[in-house]
């Protein structure tokens, strides 16, 4: 659906964006990927396909969502900010663009069920949502220590009629959740589809979600320049797999908007990572030096993950994206300023994309600049979370 | 051919059906000991599992034993050390996942293994399309990259894969993770495909848990792989004399 | 804005619709209501205003919201159920629509501050949002009782930059809110909007916020054409204040679609109230046989309310509208079914409207005819609340 | 002129700023004591707070005497029940919200208060432009129609509210519900604007708490209302004498 991109473009045959991506799977999921592959291409390129995407995506999802400029945050900061509202798409994230386009790919491929893994619940709740719609079973994978954190999504995604599994292997958070999954998928793959979250995972699935993410990329190019904004000189979306990135990326990969991407400190894998495979990938993780993964910490679940989508580490190798590392310490008074000044409470996650711009306006973001912001999230899943850390209770 | 495979396939030629424990490496100190227990109790070869802090492929036990080993500070040099005061000459498999050899470095892995008088290899998140690094590094160390063969492979995949398999093929009894199982699934039906393009030993593993399982297995096909039972003992507390029995009542079955 | 309607017209320079609605008053608060009246009526006539009202509406709370099919759960009763997506608005619910010409017409009047009621926080959220967009000060007045039952949606207040007021008189709940909310109006009307939350009050109110609402009912007029269904045979929404039930009825009035109205089994000022006088108009009210206003009892705090507005009396009265109750009971059930039918988790209030869909499908709307919901808010809100119910706490 | 207006204007002829306490109906249960003693200390009138569940102009001290009386079971009737054993004849004026009487019917609830001796009635929430059939059955009964007039009324306004405002022009001190204050506020500015236009007696009300304050206001109008100051000692728990003496102290600084 993309077109043609000289740095976004499709990976090469065995999955890879230059030295990374690619099949790290066990044999008894290859061919689950093989046929994933070629049922994407086919329906990726059938426009009754797209449509039915794009009907749902409108109809049901709420797409377009709208460009907002921040008049007062733009004003505080001497550059001009917009935000692209992710925020306002059904179950409060992206997350629902790519659940939808692999639940309909899910029926087309005659399957009748899903499994998710999730972290904070976001792709959880939206997983079980677009199955809920289609009358598609569903399963949760979610590490125990998240389902504690976050059990109001655990009962919103069992009133969609999902099962969810809490993981008690190691570190109880997504990363695990990933591995259960993936365990889970090699026992039912015949009748089940692996709905994964980002843009990470075997081939096709880095590729397959942004395409089902560049919907984001896409609508904000031409709301831009519907604004009469036009290019904008940067685009800054945080990354946890790196899908909200990716999907707003591609809309922007041949312009010259700086591309920049924002990781927690805690799972910063470009920042602090080293080429590895996990997860079906070849891509940059955080690892000690033995090669066993580290577990990321980071003050939001969605970006608690060491590693990064392979599209990503070969944006970051080529210098087309630049990625920055925000802290824990940062993320709540950036969460507090876009709220007071702008009526909008954005997610942890995406916090740390706007304590970013907020603390780079005139150093690494010269004044007088124009940023698109992709608001990634709501903030209604963290609202408990951050009373508690501004009430010293956690 | 290398090394190994002519140890697995001599095994055969004398009609006897290989039985192979697998070990996660570090998960007691006197590790080494349940290995040359097990051997004095007539496993042919041994497999040795190197801890990777996300195994993907691995059921609750092994998981577990992972962990404590990891927490015990197993790495891939301190194993090998281990292994140098290991008293007998048996066939050893490393089995392991990708990252561990990636971050180690391929060629470096790969000698490593041979050094510490490890003949093959089975890395289970490592895909036929991915290996080529791999088989080139092991090709030089005469390391057999042994493949695993899924009751989903399709019989052109197996064609492939056979192709490569060094060693033994590994027959997945199931689509499973790692752990005990009630019966041997489809090994069968994966022996046959594999037997149908390659005259390789095929191993049976994936949930073979009791004698009565193995003996099952291996009248099928030319071996067994026993995991998640064996950890499991030894997660309980076995010793070197329990685990030489516990392998003692497999090979019973066997012969 | 709205058309000359015969059904739904303006009301008469009294501000009575039919027998109701006026304006009962303080003679402190009086000329404040005139003065909101002018300026109502002229920042409702000038196309820059409407402009600006429109733009804010599509740019930051995403409208034009969707109108969804809901096929499973019309396959599942033999009818045909479009929703048109209120919860998919910028902070969960239709309440922003009136908040945000509220708050553009508070700046145009030169006041810098706004107070407002709220019951299960809705309103109160949607109110410190598009004031913290404009960088008006902001006070919330909240039942005690609401406060402590919804202490998230407080503390969201509070990240908006509101103050919120827990209200220690009478029940403690919303009406004891809009007590409140006039009593310290009254202080501070110099330079301060009272943002009420509904088409209650005096007038100007129940007519401003119906008009500031009926951009629901226009759009959805225009999108069941667009869907090729035309004219639904029913409109249907839930009845707390009436805010989002005049506001889709307003697209509606004058066509041969019944209006239906679902108020709360213990908030039913339709079916178990008498005329009388409260908050600033008369209306239909749940009353002892003193004319002492009894409290309302409903599992759903915004339809905790014993009024109803004045146009709605009206409707009533005249027959154009039919008003029906449902109770606690079904109400769960009708969140579960929608939830897991159509990947959608309404809100208590809203639930009560598809509870009503979902018994009379059927008998009081037969086999075959098409329905408009009017999905006025998402239960995220209410999710804690209804995980207690089921697990038999609360 | 009907007769509250006529006794109040003959008050004023006399030199006497009048003191004008407020009660709240059925309170306690000896409440009908408590005026007695209040026109014993010196009160020219007395206001007659009825019940309301939402006293949307009351501050928290009636709000809650309201509720404690209500609870008791207060109702128009049972107060008008109670008045028939007050002793005195001073002028009553009855304040509640308007859907007391819009309730109990406007031609019935004036006859009611006209049958208990209660010369006029205040009703906050009714405002001039409402108030059209309210006067029209007051008219009937002989009760006066009080109207109150804001800091935030404008001299226009204030034109229109003398011309139907009965017995007295109610002058609000401040723009804010019934309660304590510290000052007169804005009272002589509203009493300034209500004389320019009318000579009917204006006493100032809402937030008058002591003596001082009291004076003050009359200084500049006819007399004032005492209300939450008051409300609050019977809350507080005084019997007659105290209220006697509480009245008295205002008397003593109107005189
Ligand atoms: C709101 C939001 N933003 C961002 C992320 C991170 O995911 P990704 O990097 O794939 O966009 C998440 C994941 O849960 C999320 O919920
Ligand atoms: C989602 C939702 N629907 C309905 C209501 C009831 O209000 P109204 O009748 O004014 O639409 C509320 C009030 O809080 C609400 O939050």
């Amino acid at each position: 659906m993309t077109e043609d991109s000289t740095f976004m473009s499709s990976p090469d045959e065995r999955g890879r964006f230059g030295n990374f991506g690619g099949r790290f799977v066990p044999e008894a999921l290859m061919p689950a990927c093989l046929e994933l592959e070629v049922a994407f291409r086919d329906a990726w390129a059938d426009p009754l396909f797209i449509e039915e995407y794009e009907r749902v995506l409108r109809d049901f999802a709420g797409r377009p969502t709208p460009v907002t400029p921040l008049d007062r945050l733009s004003e505080r900061l001497g550059i001009r900010v917009f935000a692209k509202r992710e925020d306002l798409a059904h179950t409060g994230s992206h997350k629902i663009n790519n659940v939808i386009g692999q639940t309909l790919l899910t029926r087309r491929m005659g399957k009748h069920r899903v499994i998710a893994e999730t972290g904070a619940g976001q792709h959880g709740v939206a997983t079980a949502t677009a199955a809920a719609r289609l009358g598609l079973s569903c399963t949760v994978f979610m590490g125990e220590v998240d389902t504690q954190r976050q059990s109001l999504n655990v009962f919103r995604m069992e009133l969609l009629g999902a099962t969810v599994v809490p993981v008690l292997s190691g570190s109880r958070t997504l990363k695990d959740a990933v591995n259960e999954a993936m365990r889970e998928w090699v026992t039912c793959v015949d009748d089940t589809h692996y709905c994964l979250g980002s843009v990470m995972g075997p081939h096709p699935f880095p590729w397959m979600v942004r395409e089902m993410q560049s919907i984001i990329g896409r609508e904000a190019s031409r709301q831009l320049n519907d604004l009469g904004v036009g290019t904008p000189d940067l685009v800054v979306a945080c990354v946890g797999g790196g899908s909200n990135a990716a999907g707003v990326f591609a809309g922007f990969a041949d312009s010259t908007a700086r591309l920049v991407g924002i990781e927690a400190a805690g799972g910063s894998a470009v920042g602090k990572g080293s080429p590895g495979v996990l997860h079906g990938m070849k891509s940059l993780l955080m690892q000690d030096e033995f090669g066993q993964i580290e577990e990321a910490h980071s003050i939001s679940a969605g970006l608690d993950y060491p590693g990064i989508g392979p599209e990503h580490a070969h944006l970051a190798e080529s210098g087309r994206a630049e990625y920055y590392a925000i802290g824990d310490e940062d993320v709540i008074d950036a969460l507090k300023l876009l709220s007071e000044l702008e009526g909008i409470i954005p997610a942890l996650e995406t916090a740390h994309a706007v304590a970013w711009i907020v603390k780079e306006a005139g150093t690494l973001i010269p004044l007088g600049s124009t940023v698109l912001l992709n608001l990634s999230g709501r903030g209604d899943k963290d609202v408990a979370q951050v009373r508690a850390i501004l009430r010293g209770e956690a | 051919m290398r090394t190994l495979e002519a140890q697995l396939r001599a095994l055969r030629g004398a009609g006897r059906k290989a039985l192979v424990p697998y070990f996660v490496a570090g998960l007691t100190p006197d590790w080494v000991r349940h290995v040359e227990a097990a051997i004095l109790a007539g496993a042919d070869a041994v497999e040795i599992g190197i801890p990777f802090s996300d195994p993907m492929m691995d059921g609750v036990v092994i998981q577990e034993a992972s962990l404590r080993s990891l927490n015990a500070g197993t790495t891939l040099d301190s194993l090998c050390t281990d292994l140098a005061s290991l008293s007998t000459t048996a066939p050893l498999v490393a089995m392991t996942y990708y990252n561990i050899f990636h971050h180690y470095g391929l060629e470096r892995a790969a000698g490593k293994l041979r050094t510490s008088g490890i003949g093959g290899a089975i890395v289970p998140d490592l895909s036929l399309e991915e290996s080529g690094e791999w088989r080139r590094a092991c090709e030089d160390q005469d390391v057999a990259t042994v493949f695993l063969f899924a009751p989903s492979t399709d019989p052109e995949r197996v064609r492939l894969l056979t192709g490569v398999t060094q060693g033994f093929a590994y027959a997945s009894a199931r689509m499973a993770v790692t752990g005990q199982a009630a019966d041997i699934g489809d090994a069968q039906r994966v022996v046959e495909t594999i037997r149908a393009s390659s005259d390789i030993p095929a191993y049976v593993g994936i949930g073979i848990a009791t004698p009565e399982m193995a003996r099952a297995a291996a009248a099928v096909s030319d071996g067994v792989i026993v995991g998640s039972a064996l950890v499991k003992i030894i997660l309980d507390g076995a010793g070197a004399s329990e685990v030489e029995s516990f392998i003692a009542s497999f090979r019973r079955a066997l012969d």
